[in-house]
């Protein structure tokens, strides 16, 4: 699992190389990572993306809140939920924005046993609010060596507005066994 | 282990995905922001720094639940117009935050979407205090806002709001606070001679000459706090010693209209201390003021041990309910009150319902930790 | 003595009143309040004032430690004390600068229980440091229409570099019963 | 009351005054500002905020008492020089602290007066990390500076301190850290393949073709923490399992020379786990690492419970001592090691006697609180 996001990530690493080669603008790394598409870019992903909770439905009769770091989804999250700051479990408090890039968690879904890959995305351009929830959990986490499987990060590194609110968990994809 | 998701890294447009589990399919999810917070009244609370970002968090007043924060500068402070709908804070920028030339900018936010509207560069004299209301004023018509300044020496930048910019500086000389008045471009401050003095400005910017009350208190044996409140027409102030004094800013000459201590005959050294140490309700006409016991010279910033509430129609005090600790007050204005303390010593709101069929005693209904180690000020939505 | 005080600020605030109205600049204000001297501008001390810390042996047998916020110079004291943050009793931290202006309190010595005059000066350009000794103590202390007593403001402000650091209890005067 | 010192307010040139106590003179005080730090070895404590102000706290190793502090930008990450006597930091300053755009500086600061020296503008895409060693470094002849940047691409900035700009940004495309070559103008970066790459550049800012080990690791299977220190010759680093790798960087291919577990044998599920997991004493050729019990997938950012002492001649466990908390550690080099902890979760830096005679068992000394909420890494004099 780990093997096919490294080389996932390795392919982006050579492809942006190669652009930033030409460019060192952040803009122009923007689009090379839409081109590429995919996990490590959040917000290419929400103009296609019908908004869908089913799964948070379907996992409703979960015994762990999700305002609780024991929640299944934030197995590899450092940050404050963002549904304890205003947001929700995929969205960013109002006045926040969605960061443009994420890191990647593998979390076992206790209800079908199966594994999940999260995207936690940051919310950026606030300061975290008081009180909000701080989880800090690394399963599979790794160094930044593996960029997108690190969460000793700023997140909102891409955006223009760095400042760190709070991270979402989004489920973007499944893993089959 | 195969990856299912591995088209998805890859596929542009191809997003519904199957695994092998059931016939469920799986749908992956899309990240949102939120564009509105969520509805209902909420509670503002400052919580300010020195040396970084100061915030103010937004809670529901229903179950204390956090809607999100507008983040701001140092030395943070914040208004609210009339209808809650728009925000207004003061704080500095340092180019590098703690030392450097300083920037002091006014950030206007839209309080549903907490978002900036707009910044509006103020001069870098702007006071570096600590929170307090009489800080950041509007105007009667809101179209001015009134930044208190101090180099030490102190005056009031009057910022354009419509024109979006700096109008003029009035120099208040040995006086501080801002005290807007309910009509024209005019507010008042408390001067450190005993008096309120009272400053005009003509849309163009002229000053008028200042006119000076006579003196009101005497701010070596009866300091008033800053923190004065609006009831009706007229301006409410509590000494550090438990005096009310009730002036009137309405005519040209502002002058006290009353004046009682609302102590008299109450054993245990009791007085108000802590910052907002005043909230009023119009609705009953009560006042709420935070109480320490054994009071001495230099208590007066002591959180509160009980909030009194006084009838300013008879001028008794008609309830003193014990509290945890409150440095300041805020209530809601209507008929069923909600009181709010926010105690920064460590830093927990609180939030009372306060029956006015019994006496307005002020019972605890729920609480929130972790509102920041400087969280000072309160202001709520009826 | 608070009306003196008083009178005293009064006068200043005049002054700076009369020179506002020809220049907002803070170099001119800090002119200003170098020209009527004293106990508002530490900096403009430094140069006439010899060293002497004759009154910090005298009072060497008191039995509160001057890290301790009971100690009797910090009976208006609103900060972090500057000796337990790199600096002394009477001195900044390297690295930072005083205070050109500054808040007085009147403390009474227990050793000869006679009051002084302390001037509270911050020290600026820094962040506080981590674990020093915060200190919340108002005894005279006055909301700022008696500015020269008012604690609740950075004063800081009339420096460059206005971040706030620490406090320092200098002692400039003394009272006569 | 008649004031003495009233003469003081206004008289320049007349400041001994008389008191009416005994014939005692009254001797203004002057306030001063110190220009050096207390001598002694120091400490340095990494406080990294992301809202607000970095810090650099600087203690004595002898009481732990504080010297004073660094104050930088957000994101705030630190080296020293050799000799200790120059501080580099780099952090970031954007527009409104949590928004706008962000500006990336490199500070120079001397350590003696804990002042600025310069400040040299950098590449705003320096990576926002948490602190590591990693993330800024100095060339071997300490001419250069190397930051790490991530936009997540990874690259390294390379700052010209002679020249006082920035030389060259290398592209390490899937590499990440920064661990300079012994001699020359070339650093190695830590490589999600496995490999450890080396990167070399001229005076002019020429790049010269990276260089790719074979694979030393598997990111998989036995990743490595970032934290590679100098032994020798040699780069050491821990896996998360327990296995040190003793890398080669001196030839033009680096190569791994050695490989060993540490925790081979030894009961309890212990692996390091933290930021700053070792530290190197050489006079003794003694390695320490900050060891948790119950490993598992995620544990390797847990607080050590013990340090363990291991012999890099005998690749032997000397001698495993019980810690309250280790995030991150810090050692003497000399022939009485000193060892340093400091534990994020709490704030606190700890000392420990360490006894070469007792296999170097090392013996809680002394400890300090209220480090900061975001203490992380702590560097120490000899």
């Amino acid at each position: 699992m780990l093997k096919i996001i490294e080389k996932l990530l390795q392919s982006l690493d050579k492809r942006t190389e190669a652009r930033m080669r030409r460019t060192a603008d952040i803009a122009g790394r923007r689009s090379a990572l839409a081109k590429i598409g995919g996990v490590l870019v959040g917000s290419a992903l929400m103009p296609i993306l019908p908004f869908d909770r089913s799964l948070g439905v379907a996992f409703a009769g979960d015994a762990v809140a999700e305002t609780s770091c024991d929640y299944w989804r934030y197995c590899a999250l450092d940050g404050t939920l963002c549904n304890t700051s205003g947001g929700t479990l995929t969205s960013c408090p109002a006045g926040s924005e969605a960061s443009k890039v994420s890191w990647i968690g593998t979390c076992k879904n206790p209800t079908d046993n199966k594994d999940y890959l999260v995207s936690y995305n940051d919310c950026c351009g606030k300061a975290e609010v008081n009180g909000g929830t701080f989880c800090f959990t690394n399963k599979a986490e790794r160094p930044g060596y593996l960029m997108g499987l690190h969460n000793d990060i700023n997140w909102c590194m891409a955006n223009e507005n760095k400042g760190y609110h709070c991270t979402v968990a989004v489920l973007v994809g499944m893993v089959d066994a | 282990m195969r990856l299912t998701g591995a088209l998805f890294f890859f596929g542009i447009g191809l997003f519904t995905m199957y695994s092998g589990y059931a016939a469920e399919p799986f749908v992956p999810e899309r990240m949102t922001v939120e564009t509105k917070i969520r509805p209902g009244p909420n509670a503002f609370v400052l919580d300010q720094s020195w040396n970084g970002v100061s915030r103010i968090n937004v809670l529901s007043t229903g179950d204390l639940s956090t809607k999100g924060n507008l983040s701001v500068g140092l030395l943070g402070e914040f208004t609210l117009t009339k209808d809650h709908k728009t925000a207004y804070t003061t704080s500095v920028y340092p180019k590098r935050i703690i030392s450097g030339p300083t920037e002091a900018v006014l950030q206007e936010f839209d309080v549903e979407s907490l978002t900036v509207k707009r910044e509006i560069i103020i001069l870098p004299k702007m006071a570096q205090a600590s929170p307090q209301i009489t800080m950041l004023q509007l105007s009667a018509n809101e179209r001015y806002a009134y930044v208190q300044n101090a180099t030490p020496a102190t005056s009031v930048t009057i910022v354009d709001l419509k024109a979006g910019k700096v109008l003029v500086e009035v120099p208040t000389p040995g006086c501080y606070g801002i005290y807007p008045a309910l009509q024209g471009n005019r507010f008042s401050s408390l001067c450190g001679d005993g008096s309120l003095t009272t400053y005009t400005f003509s849309e163009k910017g002229v000053l008028a000459n200042p006119i000076k009350s006579a003196k009101i208190f005497d701010a070596e044996t009866d300091p008033l706090f800053m923190h004065g409140l609006r009831a009706e027409k007229d301006l409410l102030f509590t000494s550090f010693n438990g005096n009310l004094y009730r002036v009137s800013d309405a005519t040209d000459t502002p002058h006290l209209l009353d004046k009682f201590a609302y102590t008299e005959g109450i054993e245990g050294g009791w007085a108000p201390g802590g910052v907002g140490v005043m909230a009023y309700n119009p609705a009953h006409k009560v006042l709420f003021v935070s109480m320490h016991p054994d009071a001495e010279e230099g208590s007066h910033k002591n959180a509160g041990k009980e909030v009194w509430a006084i009838s300013l129609a008879n001028k008794k005090v008609l309830y003193r309910s014990v509290v945890e600790g409150a440095t300041s007050l805020g209530v809601t204005t209507g008929d069923k009150p909600m009181l709010f303390t926010v105690d920064v010593d460590n830093g927990v709101l609180t939030r009372y319902e306060v029956d006015p069929d019994a006496k307005f005693a002020a019972k605890f209904s729920a609480k929130v930790e972790s509102m920041g180690k400087y969280a000072y000020l309160v202001w709520v939505d009826d």
